[in-house]
């Protein structure tokens, strides 16, 4: 188990009261805090190596390019990928996806060619193929959800077929927080010879991963929701996979050589970098790697799944509250929605804030699976390293309140 | 010292709870003359407003939507206080409502029960949920082309 | 004048030895260095605020999006701007660009219409041209320069006609330090019908701008260049420009109403922003402008004006050395590019770094003026408000000392 | 506490400079088996090299380029310790130059005066202008196919 009150102490933000209470955060899926560690690497980089990279030969610019490649290979290792070179560094996971609908997609999808999906994708997931759908005149497949909120395989089976080009599916989902089986959805794909795109975004934070033995051919994530600072993402492809393909945006540090009319592009990964990357975010997300890998990323998914549990148990206690999404903690991550009876979403988070607790309400980005649930929205309470079961207890005693001061109107208007 | 417990009589004002579980004017008009609706970005709320128009007036109106207690709360009060009103009347109502609201300024005379909607005014991110239903008869207030016959798709 | 040695304390990376000697830091136009007040304002994001911005209810969620559109409205102001609404954060110059290549380009443009620009642009106003012309079968126009190192202005005007769509020109030349006419080319444009971007990448951190005055349609700049943290780009358009474009990027945020098959967009500038943003850097991006504002952008123009007058003096005063682009400052900004007789700028810049001066060389990503000015690279020295004359001076000894080497070699050689 | 002066002794060593005054088997070759270009990404050096092998031998050899004096002089001192020797002792010769400038090893004795670019390993930038020709020449060493009949376009 993790030693959370030591690690709650790296974390500076937490130490804050809101509105008069200490703040409980519990919207780590939206975006996690940042230990001192890695706040400290951006003050450090800022202080003492701030140059632009790659084409200097100062003494700065030569420690800052060491030191955002070095970043590429720790990415690398953490996810289990052969090759610094396979790692692209984007915006976030949106980004990276878009990079392969546009750099991958208009090259190699035809008009009646499919794109398999789900229904709990969440939009970054869905809109590129929306307009690569349009671009091409490919066509989308969404495969449904099961009762239990887990990913309906067997329509996933039949859907996949000769036409299916790319299956593209979230590793873990930010509502349900089911996990999804990859590495069987990718055996399936590969055996239609489509490519498989896997939605790391809340997976890569809390699962220990290795893309090779997920035997996907793209994972897509981002810092921010891995301790890592705002504006970096990863794209890595399988080996062989980005020299094969066009770049994507076009500018300074991708070329080669550069003509009027027609250029070459340099080596991956850099063909995908255009322009001044966002290096100082990338450096701290170094910091953040290391972070997580001194606390061992196995470690990370045992504390979740322990809290997950406690929490779908916590939250149960209220009556008639609807968690959505898979209720052992085994098949799912730290994510975890739920509905209180009578009190919509927004006026429950209006109401927690105010006990000092930090939980999102909203479709969460995730429209076609508040349909499928037949919501408006949801509650979202999402977990990681450094909350308690306290903060659980504290998330419940404000539901509490929320019910009661929705019951009291109840109660007054059944009156009149 | 005792921490004080949050005080949310103030925003979850009685009568604005009331106008949830007991929404008015709920659901369609027969003949609208302009059908309008609204979503709000940030969160997903929804107010579809019908509304029939006739010499500069608000003859008749009726809403329907989805979303939290604000927003339907007040789009339901909204019909109550613009329904038989005139158009130039209305937009001074909306104002006033918008001032109370977004600038902090005292409910003016003429907000009537709207003035429940003042605590709203602490919660910056609950003012677009309060005013979503006013935007969404902006439309109307300055004068936009009527709703096109056949039914809403 | 600038009060430089108080700005200089500013910057805590410019008190550094490097090989022995103080750090001159004279590689501004590739990226330049954070004042304290940037730095703390990522510390205090990161230990206060934290939190994903515009759809959370919780207080950390509320302050943090306040904070993020805060600094829309302060771009907005600082280029003279109507509304925050125009402004949009990208990662950088280059991404600006594309995205109006991509979102505006890819709708308008048609067989045989022309994108006119110059043979002085940077890759990233090159680059992202030719993919579209290839995309569309529009074709690219060049416009040359004169002896001088100036637009050739009869030429672009002889240009620009009927099948013009846009023009794309930048502002203050990276290598030349040229200021283009971007007002009166906004005029010629215009009449004909075309729309004009302005690749600001070097204008904005060294002239006071205001996008309405200049008359342009498109205003693209980097945060990195002007103080700010990497990571953050602006694209700025005129009104009611980014409403008629096409959304780039999908994914969450910039969505409206998600179905299957289609969506509905966000309204702007949200359409333009995917994903999750770089939060952190566009607020301190705040600071940055803050610290530029109070030092007022007329007088950091003066100080570089004088600065780079002095610098072309000193340098030409080496023997055989060649100042490219104007040697009037009244008529460039501060990058000032030479190149040394017999010396390759990779090794003059080896050189003067173990002096501790860093400067850059190569061919500053506009490989098109490297071959019109029939170098295979140049050097460059690029100043910015913290620079003082005794930094060109030891930028001039170090240069000496340049010339030495390789002239024993010459002596040492002749006699063989 | 003087300042010492930067000693560049070590990195432009004599003879490295002269052989970017004074480049060996710059040019052509009438008859090359193998036309190899290379371009260093990070500062747009070029090393053009053209070769004719025979009997897993370098017959002859010429550059030709446009670069920094450590490039230039690395692809004109490769000319002349490459003409003559067979494949696999020029293979161990790249070996061996790209210990001592990447590694930092001591130089292996069978560099010769390829030592002479010792002094570029303690400069890491500097590393891939002095492996760039050799570099160039690996599709060689490792068995490419020959160049294509008619000019180079
Ligand atoms: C004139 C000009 N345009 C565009 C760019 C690209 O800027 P960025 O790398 O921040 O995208 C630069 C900076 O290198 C520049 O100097
Ligand atoms: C499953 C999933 N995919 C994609 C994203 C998009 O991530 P980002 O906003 O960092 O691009 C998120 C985060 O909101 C997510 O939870």
């Amino acid at each position: 188990m993790l030693d959370v009150e030591r690690i709650r102490e790296d974390f500076p933000i937490l130490h804050q009261q809101v509105n008069g209470r200490p703040l409980v955060y519990l919207d780590n899926a939206a975006t996690t805090q940042k230990p001192r560690q890695v706040i400290d690497a951006l003050v450090r980089y800022y202080e003492t190596d701030n140059a632009n990279i790659h084409r200097g030969i100062h003494a700065l610019a030569v420690r800052a390019t060491e030191q955002y490649e070095g970043v590429r290979a720790k990415v690398a290792a953490h996810i289990g990928a052969a090759n610094p070179s396979d790692v692209v560094f984007t915006r976030n996971t949106t980004e990276s996806i878009n990079l392969v609908a546009r750099a991958w997609g208009d090259a190699n999808l035809r008009p009646g060619d499919e794109v398999v999906l789900s229904i709990m994708e969440h939009h970054s997931n869905i809109i590129p193929w929306q307009q690569l759908a349009k671009r091409t005149g490919a066509v989308l497949r969404y495969v449904d959800i099961t009762g239990e909120g887990e990913l309906a395989i067997d329509q996933l089976r039949a859907i996949i077929g000769p036409r299916t080009k790319l299956v593209t599916i979230v590793h873990m989902s930010n509502v349900l927080g089911t996990i999804n089986p990859v590495g069987d959805i990718a055996e399936m794909a590969h055996a239609a010879g489509a490519l498989v795109l896997v939605d790391g975004a809340q997976s890569a934070p809390h699962l220990p991963i290795d893309v090779r033995s997920l035997g996907c051919d793209f994972f897509a994530f981002s810092a921010h929701k891995m301790l890592g600072p705002t504006g970096v993402g990863v794209l890595w492809a399988r080996p062989g996979l980005l020299e094969s393909m066009d770049p994507f945006l076009g500018g300074g540090e991708m070329i080669s050589i550069v003509r009027p009319e027609e250029s070459t592009w340099a080596e991956v990964p850099h063909k995908f970098e255009a322009g001044t990357p966002n290096i100082a975010d990338v450096i701290a997300f170094g910091a953040a790697l290391d972070y997580l890998g001194g606390i061992g990323m196995a470690n990370v998914r045992r504390h979740e799944e322990h809290l997950a549990g406690y929490a779908i148990d916590a939250l149960r206690s209220i009556e008639g509250l609807k968690v959505h999404g898979p209720l052992d903690p085994e098949r799912r991550g730290g994510a975890v929605s739920f509905s209180v009876p009578g009190v919509h979403p927004h006026d429950v988070s209006t109401i927690v804030d105010s006990y000092g607790v930090a939980i999102r309400a909203g479709h969460h980005c995730a429209q076609l699976l508040m349909r499928r649930l037949q919501v408006p929205a949801t509650n979202r309470a999402s977990l990681y390293i450094y909350n308690r079961e306290q903060e659980i207890d504290a998330l419940v005693e404000a539901l509490h309140e929320a019910t009661r001061i929705f019951a009291r109107a109840d109660s007054r208007t059944a009156v009149r | 010292m005792p921490i004080p417990e949050p005080q949310f009589d103030d925003l979850y004002r009685e009568l604005l709870l009331d106008h949830m579980r007991h929404p008015r004017n709920r659901g369609a008009l027969e003949n609208p003359t302009h059908r309008l609706d609204g979503v709000n970005p940030v969160c997903g709320d929804e107010v579809h407003i019908e509304v029939a128009v006739g010499d500069s007036e608000v003859r008749d109106i009726a809403f329907s939507g989805l979303g939290c207690s604000i927003s339907q709360s007040s789009a339901s009060m909204l019909t109550e206080n613009v329904k038989g009103k005139k158009l130039q009347d209305i937009a001074r109502l909306r104002d006033h409502f918008q001032a109370m609201l977004v600038d902090g300024a005292d409910p003016a005379p003429d907000l009537g029960d709207l003035e429940a909607f003042q605590g709203v005014a602490r919660f910056p991110v609950r003012v677009k949920c309060a005013m979503l239903p006013w935007k969404v008869l902006d439309e109307v207030i300055e004068g936009a082309a009527p709703a096109p016959q056949g039914d809403r798709q």
